[in-house]
């Protein structure tokens, strides 16, 4: 219960200031990665958001289920294999293996990429077999949630781009551990973010 | 300041900046347009805001000629009039308010007021200055496109926003949405910056509860800022959809002058709980700055501590949280679901006593102090009265049946301008006259400021108390015209009271060039101000120079020792005790230079 | 001193202002007083705080304002005073928001004996739909809205054959009868509004809305759209004709057709001649781009003027002058509406973008029309 | 949240500092593996019931428990959340969860939009 503990102290009763606060930050976690929790739960109330009126919508009675494309299941199995990667190649920055963060990055990049494709292709099919956006809700809406976690994983992957170049440009793996962790946790993020999102347009 | 134990710690703690790692800017460029500092970006950021938002007052100068003077001013038609308006309350309350307290006001007070060197991601920061530039000029783009502006009123209710007959509904529309979208990029980069440099980057022995108020009211409005906006993000993407794809997420079946519509089974009213639940938190975001600033300006310039400091921080935490769950008082003639005005009419009234705990704690700060009648208090008083009548009539509009009548007339226009338009602006006011000793090493011309102030003031007063009669008789809002003559239930003097209104609010505009003469003047030919002109205990004025160069403290980061409000301790002789100041210094300098900045 | 005085100035002027302006409430017209009572009793209690808080920071601007050597108290909080503020102010939540809410549950808890009247509001004007005999609504939908059944009305639906359409933004109700407004749009969002019933609820398309009222006092009233919906948004109004006199009443239903009576085919009034491409093209475009919504075609004004006789008529405009409709006029009123405007009508008909051959068509199809 | 000492530090697992020597804080494989092996189970178990067509409530209770607790998993161990310091914790799961309330009360009044279709349209599902 810090928070009503913090709340309740009454700052005009005069203390050593190395008691009070250290000023080593809030929290021993670096800044960067404190920026990227609090941005991830920016995230999770935007899809939050998404998620309320996607099922008030569809209480609206003009809602037709949508195939779900068999290709998104391989995608699915992809964006797996990259949450995998990369936390392969965290767990070889913890360990200080350089060879185990170099491919468990690239791995991670790559199938994150593949998954990618593999999302335009899904899009491809339903597009063939005619289910455009504005033919029905559920249409619109797996657009635009695929659309907006395809956006948020190809931003993930311009900081992981920047990563691998500073791998390739020899930085010390103590100088990039955090990059590789903050690319980690981003990834496992998007993963939840997916499952949850599949999850609810496979059940509707 | 001695050696501190900070020093050894060989880590390097996350907030802390090492120095090498200190953006340095090296040519013009890197020092005023991509630049870095954060006092820098607060200045790019409070420039545009002021800008774009004397814009916004020009455009209501033209619609109260059109209100004032129906029919004498044949170049505003009907489009005209709801290009208007609603280009004027989009940018007063988001381009300008919001941009100007977190962009500007956060950015320069925020470190300085922490005892850091800067933003914790100062990279970012730019960022998020120049994504709001971008927005502010795909804004100003829309005015351009065939069509125009949208005219759709700020809060862009689908489905008349993206339908023929609302003008706008062209490209105009599409741009706003845009603009918006960039918008909210920039903000969110910025807020994040300000959380987690409130979190991580403050001095030693700077504890959350020894932050200033101006500080807490920052830190929650940034917090409201970034949960609240991806509502409005989401809003503004399936708004764009259904206009450019033609999906239905908010647009019903419908028939638009005669042609059936290719939409059906959307619901309008989802588009509105996802706007007011951005749109409420977005009124104390711009509400909580002022609430911190006014604050500071009462207690520095009555020589007195706050009252009621933890009550002021507690009412500021609960403001916070409360105002997630009260959006929908802005929907209650909107056909929702009934039964939801119960809930809403209930935690909307709630969230009055916190607020009118701080109103309380205000004045009380007042009382038993040494009142000091600069332009600052000046300000800081005209914002109580504002706000308190403008809180008042919230209290109308709060509590549901009492709504029906009076929702969607001037009695609104009246309220929210008392409240928003009126209050956090005076506020603003004043933490300029404040602040600008601090800006420039120059003082602001105290006479000019008082001019300025009593006409700001009384006359914005005798703008906005009328409003709220009009709504009450029952004259709805955003109508182009009232011709009184075809209704009724108008009486005929109504004429003469809008055509007091405009020339008041003429008079008004005319007397902020007041202002920005005098910012203009008093930079080259202001009194010097000298090191801490208003005696104030804030870490931002005990920098090594004024004003604060790049890293803000020279060698060596402040210590705190004391909370931010020993104004008139007893026993001491100054009348205030600078928050860096050790203990065992107490008896000593306390580094105040001019004391006869402050006036009578 | 001065600071203190404009306070009290402020004060005084703002409760004198409340008591002497002219402005206040329009008559109530309805049953809803307690909403009135509970304005007047907020105004009470809020006015009371405003005023204390005014005087009293009056009061210490003078008695606490700077003089030599003059020092302020120094009191973090003092919790007993904070204590008693807001246990008081939560008092005066509870006092406003009880008569609040109770009020609320009775504007949503119609009587049952209410008369359904069915209010349609599209851009930018009013239609009603009276129950006829049975007493029921038949059932509408916006897909079946089309020239011939602009309510959009179930043929199929019986108990929709005896409702009388009212068109013409005129409404009659009686007196002391409770009615039941049922809302609804066509295209955005309206807002039924009578100033002097005090309820009023906003017309959603898409869904329908809806509330009650009991007429109290006989008398004609401004019905007005309270919800912005395009440019005509502020034009937008209507009557609402309070009768005491039943007989009075019926014989204005009779003035109105039944659905039923509206579906029968009516008689060919000299059919319109079709014989050139060119005046098809027109008609279809007239249909199509929605010029019908507001351009009656049998001399009855609507939103716009009527096109029967409009070609080579003399037009009178709001500045006083008068111009002969030629072609060259039509095609400015199209491409240009607001430079031209015609007496009697708003300025809200949207600039259309025709191509030349557009405008042939649909001006051949307006000269067809005498 | 000032008191760096009320560290909830307990299990060792704790990121650090970009410049700060890691001692000792790599977590066990196993754990991971653990937690993999639960995230297949749950998601085996919300396809059954996708598999053997559970309707009405259950199925909803059911599909939104197992989406909780795998979020749940996930976030706490392989985002280090349980590592973390409390109030942190709030900071990050309190403001999400208050858009509960918004959910729960768009589901309100989907249905109250979908009545009115059904009984004034004669429209629905
Ligand atoms: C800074 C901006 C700001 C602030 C702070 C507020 C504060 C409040 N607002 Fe306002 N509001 C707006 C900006 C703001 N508002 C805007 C922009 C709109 C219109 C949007 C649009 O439609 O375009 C609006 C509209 C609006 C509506 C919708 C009206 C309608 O369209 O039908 C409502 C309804 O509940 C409302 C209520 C309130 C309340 C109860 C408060 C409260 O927080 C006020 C609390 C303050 C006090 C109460 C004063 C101090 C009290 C005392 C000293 C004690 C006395 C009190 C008691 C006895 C209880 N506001
Ligand atoms: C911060 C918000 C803000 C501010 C300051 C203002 C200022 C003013 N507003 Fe505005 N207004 C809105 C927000 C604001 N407004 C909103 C949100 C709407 C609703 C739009 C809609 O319906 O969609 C609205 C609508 C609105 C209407 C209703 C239109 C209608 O419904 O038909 C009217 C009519 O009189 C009006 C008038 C004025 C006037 C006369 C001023 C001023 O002239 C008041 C007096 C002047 C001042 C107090 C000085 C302020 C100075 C600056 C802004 C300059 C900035 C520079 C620096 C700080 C350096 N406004
Ligand atoms: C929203 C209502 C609306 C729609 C839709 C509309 N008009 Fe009009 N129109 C008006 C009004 C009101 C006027 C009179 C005011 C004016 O002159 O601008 C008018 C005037 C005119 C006039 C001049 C008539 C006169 O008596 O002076 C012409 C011609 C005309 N309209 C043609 C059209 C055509 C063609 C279309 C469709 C393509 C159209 N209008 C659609 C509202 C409308
Ligand atoms: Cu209809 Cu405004
Ligand atoms: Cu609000």
């Amino acid at each position: 219960m810090g928070i009503f503990r913090l709340l309740s102290e009454k700052p005009w009763t005069v203390q050593a200031s190395e008691d009070a606060y250290d000023g080593k930050g809030a929290t021993t976690i670096p800044s960067a990665m404190v920026g990227l929790r609090i941005f991830l739960a920016i995230v999770t109330v935007m899809f939050l958001l998404l998620t309320s009126v996607y099922i008030m919508r569809m209480g609206l009675g003009d809602w037709r289920r949508l195939p779900v494309p068999t290709v998104l299941w391989l995608n699915t199995a992809l964006l797996v294999l990259s949450s995998a990667g990369l936390q392969w190649a965290r767990i070889g920055a913890e360990r200080g293996r350089v060879d185990e963060v170099r491919y468990g990055l690239l791995a991670g990049g790559a199938f994150a990429f593949a998954f990618l494709v593999g999302q335009l292709l899904a899009w491809r099919q339903l597009g063939e077999l005619g289910y455009f956006a504005a033919t029905n809700p559920a249409n619109a809406f797996f657009y635009l949630i695929t659309a907006l976690h395809a956006l948020h994983l190809a931003g993930g992957l311009v900081a992981w781009g920047r990563t691998v170049i500073r791998l390739r440009a020899g930085l010390k793996l103590d100088q990039l551990r955090e990059s590789v962790d903050l690319c980690t946790v981003y990834w496992h993020f998007l993963l939840v973010v997916w499952i949850a999102l599949f999850g609810l347009l496979l059940v509707t | 300041m001695a050696h501190s134990p900070y020093d050894e710690i060989e880590t390097v703690p996350p907030a802390e900046v090492a120095e090498e790692e200190l953006y340095h800017p090296h040519s013009f460029i890197t020092r005023w347009v991509f630049c870095q500092d954060a006092k820098v970006i607060a200045i790019q950021y409070a420039i545009t805001a002021m800008a774009i938002g004397l814009f916004a007052l020009v455009l209501s100068w033209l619609m109260r000629l059109q209100l004032g003077f129906p029919e004498q001013f044949a170049f505003i038609d009907p489009p005209d009039y709801l290009q208007l308006i609603t280009m004027h309350g989009m940018i007063m309350v988001i381009y300008f308010l919001t941009a100007l307290l977190l962009g500007g006001f956060g950015n320069y007070l925020i470190p300085l007021m922490l005892g850091a060197r800067d933003m914790v991601f100062p990279y970012i920061n730019m960022l998020s200055f120049w994504f709001f530039f971008l927005a502010v000029l795909v804004l100003m783009a829309s005015m351009f496109v065939p069509g125009g502006a949208t005219g759709a009123g700020w809060t862009l209710y689908p489905p008349q926003s993206i339908l023929a007959g609302t003008p706008g509904s062209e490209g105009g529309i599409i741009l706003m949405l845009v603009s918006l979208i960039l918008f909210i990029a920039g903000i969110t980069m910025g807020g994040l910056n300000y959380v987690v440099t409130v979190l991580q980057g403050r001095a030693r022995g700077m504890t959350l509860m020894r932050m200033p108020l101006t500080i807490w009211g920052i830190f929650v409005a940034s917090i409201l800022a970034l949960f609240a906006f991806p509502a409005l993000f989401v809003a503004g993407v399936m708004l764009l959809f259904d206009m450019l794809l033609g999906t239905s997420f908010f647009m019903p079946s419908l028939v638009s002058f005669g042609q059936q519509m290719d939409y059906d089974g959307g619901s309008p009213l989802l588009f509105q709980h996802l706007f007011w639940f951005f749109g409420h938190p977005e009124v104390y975001i711009v509400a909580l700055p002022a609430f911190g600033i006014v604050s500071e300006l009462i207690s520095v310039h009555a020589r007195k501590n706050i009252f009621g400091f933890r009550m002021m921080v507690w009412a500021i935490v609960a403001i916070g949280v409360l105002s997630f769950v009260v959006w929908a008082h802005h929907m209650y003639v909107s056909g929702m679901n009934p039964v939801f005005g119960y809930f809403f009419a209930t935690t909307t009234l709630i969230i009055a006593i916190p607020t009118a705990i701080k109103v309380y704690n205000w004045v009380l700060t007042l009382w038993r102090g040494d009142i000091h009648f600069t332009v600052p208090m000046l300000f800081a008083i005209g914002f109580i009265v504002t706000f308190l009548n403008g809180g008042i009539s919230g209290l109308f509009l709060g509590n549901v049946a009492v709504a029906v009548p009076l929702s969607d007339t001037m009695f609104v226009v009246a309220h929210f301008h008392m409240v928003m338009g009126l209050a956090p602006v005076l506020v603003i006011f004043g933490a300029i006259y404040h602040w600008y000793p601090l800006i420039t090493g120059r003082m602001l011309d105290d006479t000019i400021g008082k001019t300025h102030f009593w006409i700001t003031f009384l006359g914005g007063y005798a703008i906005f108390l009328p409003l709220h009669y009009l709504g009450l008789m029952g004259v709805p809002r955003r109508y182009f015209e009232l011709q009184v003559a075809q209704m009724e239930f108008i009486p005929q003097s109504v004429e003469t009271l809008n055509a007091f209104v405009t020339v008041t609010a003429l008079v008004v505009g005319a007397a902020q060039f007041l202002f920005f003469f005098n910012l203009a003047w008093s930079y080259f030919k202001g009194k010097p101000a000298g090191q801490n002109p208003w005696g104030a205990t804030t870490l931002e004025w005990q920098t090594p120079e004024v004003p604060p160069s790049h890293g803000n403290w020279g060698s060596e980061r402040p210590v705190v020792y004391r909370w931010a409000y020993d104004y008139s301790v007893p026993g001491v002789e100054q009348d205030f005790i600078p928050q860096n100041l050790p203990p065992d210094r107490l008896a000593g300098d306390m580094g105040r230079d001019s004391p006869e900045g402050r006036g009578a | 001193m001065h600071v203190a005085i404009i306070l009290l100035i402020v004060t005084i002027g703002t409760v004198l202002f409340h008591v002497l302006s002219p402005w206040w409430m329009a008559p109530i017209a309805s049953n809803w007083h307690f909403i009135d009572t509970t304005i007047i009793l907020t105004f009470w209690i809020t006015g009371l705080v405003f005023i204390a808080i005014l005087l009293f920071m009056a009061y210490c601007a003078v008695r606490y304002r700077h003089r030599e050597g003059r020092r302020a108290a120094y009191e973090p909080e003092n919790k007993k005073l904070e204590i008693w503020l807001t246990a008081g102010t939560s008092l005066g939540v509870v006092a406003l928001l009880t008569p609040g809410l109770f009020a609320w549950s009775q504007f949503n808890t119609p009587p049952d004996d209410a008369l359904e009247v069915e209010v349609l509001g599209e851009q930018w004007s009013w239609s009603f739909r009276h129950p006829g005999e049975d007493g029921a609504l038949g059932m509408a939908s916006t897909h079946r809205i089309n020239s011939g059944n602009p309510f959009g009305l179930d043929p199929d639906d019986s108990a929709g054959q005896d409702d009388i359409l009212i068109h013409g933004n005129e409404l009659y109700v009686l007196a002391d009868q409770p009615v039941k407004f049922l809302l609804r749009s066509k295209d955005v969002i309206h807002n039924f509004k009578v100033p002097q019933f005090r309820a009023k609820l906003d017309m959603v398309p898409g869904m329908v809305t809806s509330f009650w009222v009991v007429p109290t006092r006989v008398g004609e009233y401004d019905i007005l759209c309270a919800e912005l919906c395009g440019v005509g948004h502020y034009a937008m109004r209507g009557r609402i004709v309070v009768v005491e006199d039943e007989d009075e009443y019926i014989a204005w239903l009779q003035t109105h057709q039944t659905f039923a009576d509206s579906m029968e085919p009516a008689e060919p009034t000299e059919p319109v001649e079709l014989e050139d491409q060119l005046v098809a093209e027109g008609q279809r475009l007239a249909e199509e781009r929605g010029c019908l919504a507001c351009h009656s075609l049998d001399g009855r004004a609507g939103v716009g003027p009527t096109w029967k006789g409009l070609f080579e008529s003399t037009v009178a405009l709001v500045d006083g002058s008068t111009v002969v409709a030629d072609e060259d006029y039509l095609k400015e009123s199209i491409l240009e509406p607001s430079a031209k405007v015609t007496e009697g009508f708003q300025p809200i008909m949207p600039a259309f973008d025709f191509s030349d051959e557009q405008l042939d068509a649909v001006i051949a199809y307006i000269k067809t029309l005498e | 949240m000032n008191d760096s000492r009320a560290l909830s530090n307990s299990s060792g697992g704790q990121t650090q500092a970009p410049t700060a020597n890691a001692t000792g804080q790599q977590h066990p494989i196993g754990l991971y593996l653990k937690i993999w092996g639960w995230l297949f189970v749950l998601s085996v178990l919300s396809y059954m019931v996708e598999l053997f067509d559970v309707q009405g409530t259950a199925r909803w209770t059911l599909v939104i428990g197992f989406m909780l607790l795998k979020a749940g998993l996930i976030v706490s161990v392989f985002m280090h959340v349980v590592w973390e310091r409390l109030s942190l914790v709030y900071a990050i799961l309190v403001p999400p969860s208050v858009i509960l309330v918004f959910v729960f009360l768009m589901v309100l009044e989907g249905e109250y939009v979908a009545w009115t279709r059904i009984v004034f349209f004669g429209e629905g599902s």
